[in-house]
């Protein structure tokens, strides 16, 4: 899963490694391995230890992507997706699927935050086009094969929707 | 002598003068509204009464039917707290009239005090320096041009039935108050068909900074020290402290004799306040005497050692001090944060509502008078102020850390709170150093501070905040699982039948 | 300079020295057993450390454990708190080799402290008057006589390998002491196998007066006054008061002298206790050190307004005392009341269990130290002290009745508290006019008279509990009126299917 | 109802006269009427005001004749039963029914707290012939009808059962 917390600018993986005991998980996130100890937990407010420091919980509100909580007294909130990067990369042919198509669109509604590939740039599969901001997060959009950036039709602060052109890659 | 205080008032204070009471084995009478049926006074008093609606005109400020309770529970003193009816020289009057005790002064000295003019005027003939500027009003531009020459540029031209910003000018020269004086008599006439202007002059970077005036039945009188009271917003104050960083032993005397003269000029009797401002050239000006106990007392009652209300109780009783102003001695340092239910980001917009846990700080020399239990609400009828969270030290910066340290301590559920907005202050250098002024918030952009404050503080929370939002959907997914076994379990009952 | 720092401890003294850390920004750390996962101190501390089951022996005492800790952790300095390793001259040992500053005596000094005998003879040498008795064994009972004819009859014959009334005698004359010496000798023999005695004056109505000494590590020493602590049970204290009612200025000054001999002539830095009897005929004698922060250490606190914690951790630093002996003055009167989780008609058993709720009292001048919130557990494996209730006052009678106010507020529901029985003893003459002694519990039949107030309390509620009872009953029949209307419902319903 | 506070010797009436409204009751204790105001209740605890005297109760325990609770943090217990002493007096014969006999008996189990009329007294119908103590409350066998004590087969002290002979009233 990817995490963006409030305030902070990068995305984040994190995920359980292993379920250490009834109340101990060791959990991954960016690269670093921390222990878990759950001390109380109800649908309201989690107490635990996280690398023998102690946090308390309180959660606001919590939808699918964006959670709402007060962490040790401060509010919060966290977006999280299932790997909004990949899905959208692959949905937009990065996966071998789709790798013929010249025409990239966007998988996602969305702002445009930045154009990383201009008009006439050479990219690689893979490369970053634009970058947009959707729940919160920013999602790169990724060339789906190897090229040259033609017919951009977005602008930096401009909202696009879910399969719209962003480009020609040629 | 005292038996039983009806207290006129509810929340923190109405409990702080029970503590007192109890302690000293007097009875305490509380009156309540609908609102405040849930509210500690009611259940810390002795006897408690229902006045009425929750709009305070309906209960905390119907004297009528605060009287009926008096008389009826055979209450022989009433405490009005701050607020409501604390100031109001007809309830104090009424009162007197029926033979309960009022602690406070007496009706004419309140109607004095009330009075802005009169009581200026009364400090004029005692010599204690009040905000240069005409006497009363002036009757042309030609008047107040003199006036402001005498005084010295710049001034403000006021019109007393202005207000919001509205028949009011500051004017820096002759040429600006001749244009500024038709302005604003026009713009009065405009807003309220008539005009009535005043001349005072203009302070800048002033601070506040008060006295805790202290007089018996017969005429003692002392000083208990200052309080600096300069952070403020929309002219409320949010953070005081004991003693001022700008007043030494010498100027604490000097000042603290115009308080006794300023007491005397009133005929003031009980504790009570006396304001000034102080310029930034280092003048003390009397503004106003505030004839009641006050919210930031404790800090006063922490370097003094003394029990305000217990002073209070004993001045009503006809007491004579039992101190000269020789005998009195500040210990140490204090300093009072107003916790409010406000958002400070919505202009301190108030936030009320049920607050379903809170944890009160406590340790060492800190003090916190509040009426916050868990499960109590914040009512949107009356006042935003909380709690009263006071910290002692035997320096400033003891009182300083104590008081942050106890912030971070202070967990309130389900409203805001200003408590966010006092750490940015209270850690910021300019609060350290005592740079201290009426437009301190504005001038050192503190509101903007906490903003940065807190996008810090949530960087530096990503690790367990993320750590949070992991275990939180384990915890859901797990929950949703053993929900589908439990229907699953259910189903299979149903077959059965 | 201390920047981390591991408290070695749970409970209340835990929070305690964390407060004082958080307020200076040094970082704590708390270790914990399988008793305390939901403990405050967990909660409170930086970062808390598991180290095992709940027995002492297994986690609190566990040197190796709390070491491997503080080594891992980064920590600098250990706070050992009261009880567990405070005063454990081989833990202090080991902080020492593994350079971890360990706040307290050094372990030389707590080594000598600990020798009751060497101790005795260090104070000898010093001067400072310790109980009357032989200087160690005595050989036969010619000896003892002639040791019981210096200082004077009664005088009590102790086998040091006695204990629990046998092997201990009270004689009054030469003939009792020649027959009480046999007996003890064969009481002895029996019970151990050896015997070996000392004489030491019986003295009656002894008050415990302890006097806090203060060192810092150049060998500036002074003493923080003194503490009356002889309201006891079972040799356990129960209420303190400061100052004492029987020292004054010139008493405290000639004993506080001797306290700084007795420091000095055991070489003690940091802070501890100097602990004396003070006869009924006035003179004091030395007892013991105990070379630790003591659990009535803020009434202390509260007269000299001085942090201890904050003391204990410059003196750690190698900092000078930044006072003298002539700086310091007490201002005003403390108590402190032992808020522990025992029945007192079962002779002071331990009550323990789940505390759903509770109230912490609060206001002017209150101190209330407590690892109790709503919610938390008293367990069985630690000591029965829950809270320190301490109040101030500019008159003892002041501190008095607003620690009858603070207990009235205290609340804590699920166990059984030392409360009630500090109500009766607060109230009483006895204890308002200072008649103070070490048997004062049994002298003025406290626990009878405490029995007499709880009947009496029960006397004045009947009609509350009469209308509690009419009104529970009532809740119930609409309970289960509103039930049988509800399973009429479901009766209904499934005639329906 | 009757009432038995712990430690206070008087058994007290006890019922609700009227209910003013949602939350306010009138009752009646002894001859004196009393208005509770309920602010909180449930099964655990109730907060109110009587004569506006605020209280806090928590139940610790109730059964049908005891409760034990916690009335402004004392601990005490109260005794409770449908007025005892008539039922036991009607039962006794006490009335109209069984004014014919003249074997006294006891209708409850308890001990003998006192003897009220001994051997040889003459007594009215509705005199009390002896005090039993039963259920932690005192109550008072009375006399079924007029006549003269005779055959006492009780001791001060002594239990008796239910259907026990107390006196023979001739």
């Amino acid at each position: 899963m990817k995490y963006k917390v409030q305030d902070t600018d990068e995305i984040v993986d994190g995920e359980i490694l292993e379920k250490l005991s009834q109340n101990e998980y060791k959990i991954k996130i960016k690269d670093n391995e921390y222990v878990v100890k759950i001390l109380n937990m109800d649908s309201n407010i989690m107490e635990f230890v996280l690398n023998n420091e102690f946090h308390s919980v309180r959660y606001v509100d919590s939808q699918t992507s964006e959670m709402n909580f007060i962490v040790d007294g401060s509010s919060m909130s966290v977006n999280m997706n299932s790997h909004l990067d990949d899905i959208v990369y692959k949905n937009s042919g990065g996966s071998d699927s789709g790798a013929g198509q010249s025409t990239l669109r966007s998988q996602i509604p969305g702002k445009v935050v930045s154009i990383n590939a201009g008009e006439g740039s050479e990219v690689k599969k893979g490369d970053t086009v634009c970058t947009l901001e959707s729940m919160k997060m920013q999602v790169a959009v990724k060339a789906q094969k190897d090229g040259i950036v033609k017919g951009i039709k977005i602008k930096e602060g401009n909202s696009v929707n879910k399969n719209d052109i962003i480009a020609e890659i040629e | 002598m005292i038996e039983k205080v009806l207290i006129a008032n509810r929340g923190e204070i109405a409990l702080r003068v029970m503590k007192t009471c109890k302690a000293l084995g007097i009875k305490t009478v509380a009156v309540y509204s609908d609102e405040d049926v849930n509210s500690l006074h009611v259940k810390t008093a002795d006897e408690s009464y229902y006045i009425g609606e929750a709009a305070p005109a309906k209960s905390y400020l119907n004297q009528e039917k605060i009287l009926d309770v008096m008389l009826s529970s055979g209450t022989d003193a009433v405490h009005p707290g701050y607020g409501f009816l604390s100031e109001n020289d007809d309830f104090a009057r009424l009162c007197e009239k029926n033979k309960i005790n009022f602690i406070g002064p007496s009706a004419d000295s309140m109607n004095l005090c009330g009075d802005k003019m009169r009581c200026k005027a009364a400090m004029l003939d005692a010599n204690v320096p009040t905000v240069p500027g005409s006497p009363g009003l002036v009757k042309d531009a030609d008047e107040a041009e003199k006036i402001a020459n005498d005084i010295g540029y710049p001034v403000l031209l006021k019109s007393v039935y202005g207000g919001g910003g509205r028949g009011i000018r500051l004017v820096t020269n002759d040429k600006e108050l001749q244009e500024g004086f038709e302005t604003v008599t026009s713009e009065s006439i405009a807003a309220v068909g008539k005009s009535a202007i005043i001349v005072e002059k203009f302070l800048e970077k002033t601070r506040h900074i008060e006295y805790q005036m202290c007089r018996d039945k017969h005429g003692n009188t002392v000083h208990l020290f200052e309080r600096e009271c300069s952070i403020q917003r929309r002219n409320q104050k949010l953070i005081e402290q004991t003693p001022s960083p700008v007043v030494d032993e010498a100027k604490r005397e000097e000042i603290g004799e115009l308080v006794v003269k300023a007491a005397q000029a009133v005929d003031y009797t009980n504790l009570g306040t006396a304001e000034f401002l102080r310029a930034d050239s280092g003048e003390f000006y009397f503004i106003e005497i505030n004839a009641r106990l006050q919210v930031e007392h404790p800090i006063s009652e922490m370097v003094s050692g003394l029990d305000f209300v217990k002073l209070q109780l004993d001045i009503a009783n006809g007491e004579t001090l039992p101190f000269k102003q020789s005998d009195l001695k500040m210990n140490g340092y204090a300093i009072e944060c107003r916790i409010n239910a406000e958002d400070t980001f919505l202009d301190f917009a108030p936030s009320t509502g049920p607050v379903p846990y809170v944890t009160i700080p406590s340790g060492p020399s800190v003090r916190c008078d509040t009426y916050l239990y868990p499960g109590c609400t914040v009512s949107p009828f009356y006042d935003s102020l909380m709690a009263k969270l006071c910290t002692w030290g035997k320096t400033f910066d003891e009182s300083r850390l104590r008081m942050l340290s106890a912030l971070d301590d202070f967990d309130i559920q389900g409203v805001e709170t200003s408590i966010p907005l006092y750490k940015t202050i209270l850690n910021s250098e300019e609060y350290k150093t005592g740079n201290l002024s009426t437009d301190f918030l504005k001038r050192f952009e503190m509101i903007e501070r906490l903003e940065k404050d807190l996008i810090q503080d949530r960087k530096d929370k990503q690790i367990p905040a993320i750590a949070s939002a992991i275990m939180h959907s384990e915890f859901y997914k797990s929950k949703v699982q053993s929900q589908n076994s439990r229907n699953q379990n259910w189903k299979n009952k149903m077959d059965s039948v």
